[in-house]
């Protein structure tokens, strides 16, 4: 080997081996980060068939990134061509090498270089040539990304992009030396070729046409340095930049697989984040990002977390947590979780005295209908008072558990990260409840309802009203009234994303308006703007949200908006575009009507058994 | 000295000369709470204040006259509801003020008393 | 000692009584306003900028002398009004004569003598200054305080001189809250660093965008609102002045430091003209300010020529003085046709039974 | 027994004292025990705004009517010319007829008072004299006082020269006549059946929380609720 | 409401009580003739010696029950009868201008004329207790004023008599006064005293007059703290030492040379508190360890008139009022301090711990 080749391989060799060193510290840290219970999981699932569907899911995803196919094309495309392209690059640049040193283990440096060793030995055989043309097409493949990569730098929006995401300086760098790699690759191979003839339908074509006197020909040597440099550094700086997630998806999507939440686990969330590829999707999805002044959306935010300086308290809390983010993201980054977990490490230690909420006096009369309206539906009494009627009309044995005073079921305390502040509150509540002995509870509040099924682990059935209603309607007790009004219906966040009810309000509103949004896309509903999860967003921003959701979820001839949400009731009525109404408040309207002999008889037969 | 069995009392009286420090830090992050026209909107809806006597009106109150001890008392009832912010005419940033008055006690609480 | 008669005179040159001028001499009438000031304008002459808008008093002045095209005569004192066959004779202290078959009295306010209040310590202590005076500060460009020097923290007192039976007025002047608001916003733009303080009971912003101003001196401006009257000052010796008021708030006694305070005095009837008029007890409320404030027209307006526009039919802004001033304008216009109308009739009559 | 708003608003004290209030705290400002304890006279003025027998209740029985010093700054000042300090006599003597005095510790203390003043006067004729104080009850009146009350004859008799004897100097003694009137005058307009049920409900008061009380004026019981009116509430 | 129909605002500043020359029935105050007997006694010289008034001092008198009525003793009814009586003994005595020496009674006395004629019901009823308890029928006075507005009616032509300017003799500075009005004076009816209740002129109007200056002070109105109840009982007295210590902080800069107050009570108690605080908190207000001398309007005119200090019973202070003796350049003998009634050397009395005593 002469001293030449040692200085090429050198800077592609130290880079590597720089990245593995680091790469693996990192994921040996990272791996003891996360919890005892985490790392059994993660065991079990390595064993057992998951792995399967982790495996291909790399494959789809690492490497063809389908998720990004069913957003925006052309983003896909330039994604895959990347990844897949250089994947294939080394691939088959490997199969290459073996085929023609003939042994399958060989350094990397021989299959990376693979046409500088090879210069000047005549290429023998069609499968050689055939080589060299794939080799090109591949490079071709993904020359052709990058300019994409180039064009989409220029003008994001042609990519389905609203906003460009503002790079910091490691991942520009780091960039730099990405879109140096393969170029240089072009430039190396053609003079190459030019100088010692060969090559491919591509490189072999372009060396043919320069005609440069021989003795120019340590020009390809500098441009193979230039190669080996460019990859090298690249392999330096990717730890650090956002490039990091082509390596740490892996062990993301095992983890992700393994049922390993990212919440309240530090191993797991560096994963996560170091997943993330700053894709910017995520800008897109979020509601908030029309807004000037706001900073928080998830690509800031886990780019934040990933830098030393960590993330300002503003970005933390200015967060509708609506959940859109963590749906679109092709990593699937659990961001609400990671979020929540910055929250509590900020907030958790706050001081609270809930003791004047303990009352062992104040008992719930007994009831088998437990109904729990919270702290926003006492802003909407309509609500309350239409839950009230159905309840009488269908004569079920009910008791308002906060008919007076509201009681707070925590989770806004919990979602400002004041966990031990909400355990304490959910103590009481819970209390509360339960002292009636219900057999069923019901809420009007969806945020209440989300927080009774993540922690509050009540021996009975929780359910929204919206549910309850739907039951009735299955029971065959259709309310007797029906109205033609047309009415979109707004899926509130927590009821849809959190607890994926989508179809019970809209069977139920189906059979008393007309509705005019019948199907529905999983986990695509609207932010009301209102989400008590922001701390940040002034009032003129929240309906300034509020504003443009109206308009993205109305057709020009809706005369009602619908939704299931005191909280949202409250936000969409602020702008005054069109009446909002809840689903209960809709539905005690359509019993007022005078009842026909047969529902009559319905409810009797009903009421009998 | 005779024992008179009596003695000097210290003032009740509010000194408004005494500008509060904590008010002056929960104002530079949540401008909105001088625009609060202590309508009392908020103790009215508030989950607590049925209970406990606390309502954001007399937070920011409080606050401004610097009796610190009595607020860190309120603070502790705040339920972080957010119906406050819902109601409030002035469209207060009610919670997050909270929030900020929560961590400044944390934080230098018993030096600013 | 001439005699000139109009159609109708005006006593007062202030905004009421400018606006009903440049409104009659449009319908063609003959007339003539009386002001006893050197120049016209009235109570413009003592603002700097006015209410919600920050509009230059001067310019409004202006505008408001270039409309109409009236003699004034300025620096008249009036010695007498008497009631004659036809209509009014207003004699002043040269003995000359202005008669008219209808009179306008635009008089306006009296602003309220702070003196009365003694135990905010008015005409006492140096650092105690009425809201006019501020304005006269302002017109200069000049706020300091008694010692010459810029101040610090300034506290605004309202309802000096109203809503208070211990100075015989009970009633609220309903401008001194914008007014004060006005002046914070004002002088904590000449002074940025410089601490405000309200002291109010209630804020009784009625008209239009004046809670926009209160918003913005609170939030844009900072002014700091304490809920509580002044009960009294008292002076340190380095001339600062001590607040006692209770912050009814919190329930407690309460004190402040300022180095400059301006009392918001309340709007006063000026009782000066209502000793001239023969015989209108029955026109005067028991406020002291002219007519019955009564919504039912018929018990204010009588039909003798004599009629009343302006702050001096109780307080009132500019643009509500104006609004009654232009209202009172077209009533006069309406009464002097009817008067022709009738003296007409009579002239026929006389002609008819001569003839028989 | 007709209600206890009708009974306040017999009161002269009471009609002068409040027309209306506007809660401008005008009076709280000045008032000297506002600053000292947890007493608002703006408050007890808006209180008495309504006709709530519940809230006349509590303060009836309460310690606050009892906290005002009487000095009437508050008239003085009062935009409305109401004057909470007439308010408070009012709601005082009202608290003493229906008997709530007695519920609250400050209440209580007439009973002290009795003792101090009200003896002092039907035996001497004036509120205070000084055969009746010394530096055990007022240390403040200091050393002074001592050489006073061991000279009191060769002080007193340089003024007028008629220290209790009969003549028109200071501190003369009052004929036995106008003695005799005084306290026909008490009697008929019912102050002396006042006294008796001072020493009633005190003799009663003291039975039930088990403290000596007698005739003379410096016993146990006295002591206790002249020295800390809230000395039972200690004891619970 | 009446209707202001002059141009010029009425200042309470300006204003002047009606106040009779001549003939006039007294009536003593009891704190004052039990702390400041001296006081009492002299008024009786000034008036009938000094300005030549015709003054009947009466042996029947009783207190006005004033001190009883503000601690609830007695009833309003008894304090209106009692008063009733003193009106009675004037009647009889053939007087109708009456001269009242304690503030609260002053007060009082006002307070039941005030009651009378809003409600002549009640003065009947007044009229039918009193006549069954003592057989007396009254007039009500024609003029009621109290001691001190005597002397600021004649301070001018007092002043012409006087023998020591209220002036600093080393320096010839006027000597700066802290006068003090009693709350009851003024602030209940502020017609009824010189000056209104904000800025009475009733002392400093003397004190003017007599070559003294009177200093303007933060907490000027406050009440010295006397508070009835407060003070009379142990429990609750340290209100009127806070008060009272309140005021001192407050008067502490403009360093005085001075206190008049025109009531018994505060006389009392800005004597006696400087006592007090001086034990407790080791403050005193004058210079090197003095306290502020205090005076009584009567003693200070007695004081000026060339009036032997011991006459006017100033040794009954436990303020020494020696420092403004000296100032004022008084002549007088300092063994004869404790002299007795039968003219023989009393013991000293115990000199307190920090303030000064002569």
């Amino acid at each position: 080997m002469t001293w030449f080749n040692v200085i090429l391989i050198l800077p592609f060799t130290l880079g590597l081996f720089i990245l593995l060193a680091v790469l693996s510290v990192n994921y040996y840290q990272w791996f003891r980060a996360l919890n005892p219970r985490n790392k059994l999981r993660l065991w079990k699932s390595l064993s057992r068939k998951e792995i399967l569907s982790s495996i291909t899911e790399i494959f789809r995803e690492c490497l063809l990134h389908l998720r990004i196919y069913h957003q925006k094309r052309r983003l896909w495309y330039m994604h895959m061509s990347l990844a897949f392209g250089w994947f294939l690059l080394i691939v088959v640049g490997h199969v290459e090498s073996v085929f023609n040193t003939g042994h399958i283990l060989s350094s990397p440096w021989k299959s990376v270089f693979f046409d500088y060793f090879s210069r000047s030995q005549e290429v023998t055989g069609w499968h050689l040539q055939g080589f060299n043309h794939l080799m090109d097409l591949i490079l071709l493949f993904i020359l052709s990304g990058l300019f994409l990569a180039f064009y989409k730098r220029i003008n994001s929006r042609s990519f389905g992009l609203k906003r460009r995401p503002l790079h910091n300086p490691h991942d520009r760098i780091a960039m730099l030396f990405l879109w140096f790699i393969f170029p240089m690759r072009f430039i190396a191979e053609t003079l190459n070729h030019a100088f010692y003839g060969g090559g491919g339908f591509m490189t072999g074509f372009f060396g043919n046409l320069l005609t440069l006197p021989d003795n120019l020909n340590y020009l390809s040597d500098i441009a193979w340095i230039g190669y080996s440099i460019s990859l090298g550094g690249f392999f330096v700086v990717l730890p650090w930049s956002r490039y990091m997630h082509i390596l740490t998806e892996v062990p993301h999507i095992l983890l992700k697989n393994a049922h390993v939440q990212a919440y309240q686990d530090k191993g797991c969330t560096e994963f996560s984040i170091h997943a993330c590829s700053s894709c910017g999707i995520c800008l897109d999805s979020c509601q908030m990002t029309n807004l000037d002044s706001c900073n928080g959306q998830s690509y800031y935010f886990i780019r934040k977390l990933r830098e030393l300086s960590g993330v300002s308290e503003n970005r933390m809390m200015n967060c509708l947590m609506c959940g859109r983010c963590s749906n679109d993201c092709p990593v699937q980054v659990d961001t609400l979780s990671i979020r929540m977990n910055e929250r509590i490490r900020m907030n958790d230690d706050l001081a609270f005295d809930y003791s004047y909420l303990d009352q062992p006096g104040k008992k719930v009369p007994r009831a088998r209908i437990a109904f729990f309206g919270g702290c926003m539906t006492q802003l909407v009494p309509g609500v309350k008072a239409s839950m009230k009627k159905i309840f009488d009309f269908y004569e079920e044995d009910h008791v308002m558990i906060d008919e007076t005073e509201s009681i707070c079921c925590g989770r806004p305390l919990f979602l400002s990260g004041q966990k031990k502040a909400y355990f304490e509150i959910m103590k009481y509540t819970r209390e509360r409840i339960l002292s009636c002995k219900p057999d069923l509870i019901i809420t009007s509040c969806p945020i209440c309802l989300t927080t009774f099924r993540n922690h509050y682990f009540f021996p009975v059935p929780v359910i929204h009203h919206t549910q309850y209603l739907e039951s009735m309607i299955s029971q065959g007790l259709l309310p007797p009234g029906q109205s033609d009004i047309k009415t979109v219906y707004h899926d509130p966040c927590e009821l849809g994303r959190y607890l994926g009810i989508y179809s019970e309000p809209r069977r139920v509103l189906r059979n008393i308006v007309q509705l005019q949004n019948k199907a529905y896309k999983q986990n695509q509903g609207l932010c009301c703007g209102g989400s008590i999860a922001d701390l940040e967003m002034d009032f003129e921003e929240k309906r300034s949200i509020a504003e443009d959701a109206i308009q993205q979820l109305i057709y020009p001839d809706t005369r009602l908006l619908a939704t299931a949400c005191p909280l949202c009731k409250i936000t969409f009525a602020t702008p005054n575009i069109i009446p909002v109404r809840d689903v209960a408040e809709l539905y005690a309207e359509a019993l007022t009507v005078t009842i026909p002999a047969r529902e009559m008889a319905a409810k009797e037969a009903f009421l009998q058994n | 000295m005779p024992d008179f069995g009596f003695g000097i009392h210290d003032d009740l009286m509010i000194d408004h000369d005494r500008l509060s420090l904590a008010y002056e830090a929960v104002l530079e992050e949540v401008p909105s709470i001088s625009g609060c026209i202590s309508c009392g909107s908020c103790s009215g809806t508030c989950v607590s204040s049925f209970q406990s006597g606390a309502g954001f009106r007399k937070l920011v109150m409080l606050l401004k006259n610097g009796s610190y001890e009595q607020l860190q008392q309120a603070l502790d009832y705040c339920q972080f509801c957010g119906k406050c912010s819902l109601v409030c005419p002035r469209g207060i940033n009610t919670r997050r003020a909270i929030l900020e008055m929560r961590k400044q006690f944390k934080k230098q609480g018993d030096d600013m008393v | 000692m001439k005699k000139i008669c109009f159609d109708c005179i005006i006593v007062g040159a202030g905004p009421a009584g400018l606006k009903a001028a440049s409104i009659l001499d449009n319908l063609g009438y003959a007339v003539c306003i009386l002001e006893k000031e050197k120049i016209p304008g009235g109570k413009l002459n003592i603002w700097h900028e006015l209410f919600p808008h920050h509009e230059s008093a001067q310019a409004i002045r202006e505008q408001m002398l270039a409309g109409t095209a009236s003699p004034i005569r300025t620096s008249v004192t009036i010695k007498s009004i008497s009631r004659t066959a036809d209509g009014y004779c207003v004699k002043d202290r040269n003995e000359d004569e202005y008669c008219a078959p209808a009179l306008l009295i635009a008089t306006g306010f009296k602003p309220f003598d702070a003196c009365q209040k003694e135990e905010y310590g008015y005409g006492i202590y140096e650092n105690v200054i009425t809201s006019v005076d501020l304005e006269q500060m302002f017109r200069q460009h000049r706020v300091v305080n008694a010692s010459g020097e810029v101040p610090g923290k300034i506290a605004f007192i309202h309802c000096v001189g109203s809503r208070d039976i211990k100075v015989d007025s009970e009633f609220c002047s309903a401008n001194c809250c914008i007014t004060g608001i006005k002046q914070a916003i004002e002088l904590k733009k000449m002074i940025p660093h410089l601490n405000i303080y309200c002291l109010y009971m209630d804020l009784r912003l009625g008209g239009r965008f004046f809670e926009d101003c209160y918003k913005t001196s609170q939030v844009k401006y900072k002014v700091q609102y304490i809920r509580g009257r002044l009960s009294e000052t008292n002076e340190n010796p380095d001339q600062t002045i001590i607040l006692r008021y209770e912050d009814t708030l919190a329930g407690r006694p309460a004190k402040i430091t300022v180095d400059m305070i301006v009392l918001l005095v309340g709007m006063h009837p000026d009782p000066s003209i209502l000793n001239l008029l023969p015989e209108i007890d029955e026109r005067v409320g028991s406020d002291g300010f002219f007519g019955t404030g009564r919504i039912d027209q018929t018990v204010q307006t009588m039909d003798d020529g004599l009629f009343f526009a302006g702050a001096c039919t109780g307080p009132k802004s500019i643009t509500q003085s104006t609004d009654e001033a232009s209202e009172v304008a077209f009533k006069i216009s309406h009464y002097l046709k009817n008067r022709v109308h009738t003296e007409m009739e009579d002239q026929h009559a006389r002609l008819w039974i001569r003839h028989s | 027994m007709d209600k206890l708003f009708d009974r306040l608003k017999k009161d002269v004290r009471f009609q002068h004292g409040l027309t209306s209030c506007i809660n401008c705290g005008t009076c709280t400002a000045i008032c000297p025990a506002a600053s000292i304890y947890d007493y608002d006279p703006r408050e007890i003025a808006d209180q008495l705004q309504v006709d709530d027998e519940k809230i006349l209740e509590k303060l009836l029985k309460g310690d606050t009517i009892w906290y005002c010093g009487q000095c009437m700054s508050c008239k003085t000042r009062c935009p409305r010319d109401n004057a909470p300090g007439l308010l408070i006599l009012a709601l005082r003597n009202l608290s003493i007829e229906t008997g709530y005095y007695m519920h609250s510790p400050r209440g209580r203390q007439m009973y002290a008072l009795k003792k101090l003043i009200g003896e002092t006067i039907l035996a001497k004729g004036y509120c205070v004299h000084a055969d009746g104080v010394d530096t055990n009850l007022f240390p403040e009146l200091g050393p002074i006082w001592d050489w006073v009350k061991k000279n009191s004859e060769e002080v007193y008799n340089r003024f007028g020269n008629s220290y209790n004897r009969r003549g028109s100097g200071v501190l003369r003694k009052l004929s036995d006549e106008t003695m005799h009137e005084l306290n026909e005058i008490f009697a008929v307009t019912g102050t002396t059946q006042r006294f008796n049920q001072f020493e009633e409900d005190a003799k009663e008061h003291a039975e039930k929380t088990g403290i000596d009380i007698d005739e003379s004026i410096w016993n146990e019981y006295f002591q206790n609720i002249y020295e800390n009116p809230d000395y039972d509430d200690e004891n619970r | 409401m009446t209707m202001k129909t002059d141009n010029t605002s009425f200042l309470w500043r300006e204003y002047q009580k009606e106040i009779a020359d001549d003939h006039y029935f007294y009536v003593r105050s009891c704190i004052r003739q039990n702390f400041f007997p001296g006081a009492e006694q002299i008024l009786i010289t000034l008036l009938t010696k000094d300005l030549g008034i015709d003054l009947c001092v009466d042996s029947e008198h009783t207190t006005c029950t004033g001190i009883a009525y503000h601690v609830d003793l007695v009833k309003l009814e008894t304090t209106m009868t009692v008063n009733a009586r003193q009106f009675a003994l004037m009647t009889e005595a053939g007087y109708s201008n009456f001269l009242v020496s304690c503030v609260t009674s002053f007060g009082l006395y006002n307070e039941v004329l005030e009651i009378w004629d809003k409600h002549p019901e009640i003065e009947e009823q007044v009229r039918e207790y009193l006549f069954k308890a003592t057989g007396r029928t009254f007039n009500k006075p024609k003029n009621l004023v109290h001691a001190s507005d005597i002397i600021y009616k004649y301070k001018d032509l007092l002043a012409d008599k006087i023998r020591y300017k209220l002036v600093n003799r080393e320096t010839g500075e006027p000597l700066r006064v802290i006068d003090h009005i009693g709350c009851h004076y003024a602030k209940i009816f502020p017609e009824k005293g010189v000056g209104g209740a904000e800025y009475p002129s009733v002392l400093s109007g003397t004190v003017k007059a007599f070559g003294g200056e009177s200093i303007d002070y933060p907490e000027r109105r406050m009440c010295c703290g006397f508070g009835f109840r407060q003070y009379f009982l142990k429990s609750s007295r340290g209100y009127s030492l806070s008060t009272g210590y309140k005021k001192f902080k407050a008067m502490e800069p403009y360093k005085p040379d001075l206190i008049v107050a025109n009531c018994p009570g505060c006389n009392y108690f800005f004597d006696r508190w400087q006592y007090v605080i001086s034990e407790l908190k080791g403050e005193t207000f004058g210079e090197e360890g003095n306290g502020i001398p205090v005076l009584s309007s009567e003693e200070l005119t007695a004081l000026c008139l060339g009036y032997d200090p011991w006459e006017i019973g100033l040794q009954m202070h436990q303020t020494a009022i020696e420092p403004l003796l000296i100032k004022m350049g008084v002549q007088y003998d300092p063994n004869a301090k404790y002299k007795g009634f039968s003219g023989e050397q009393l013991k000293k009395p115990k000199i307190p711990e920090l303030l000064k005593a002569y």
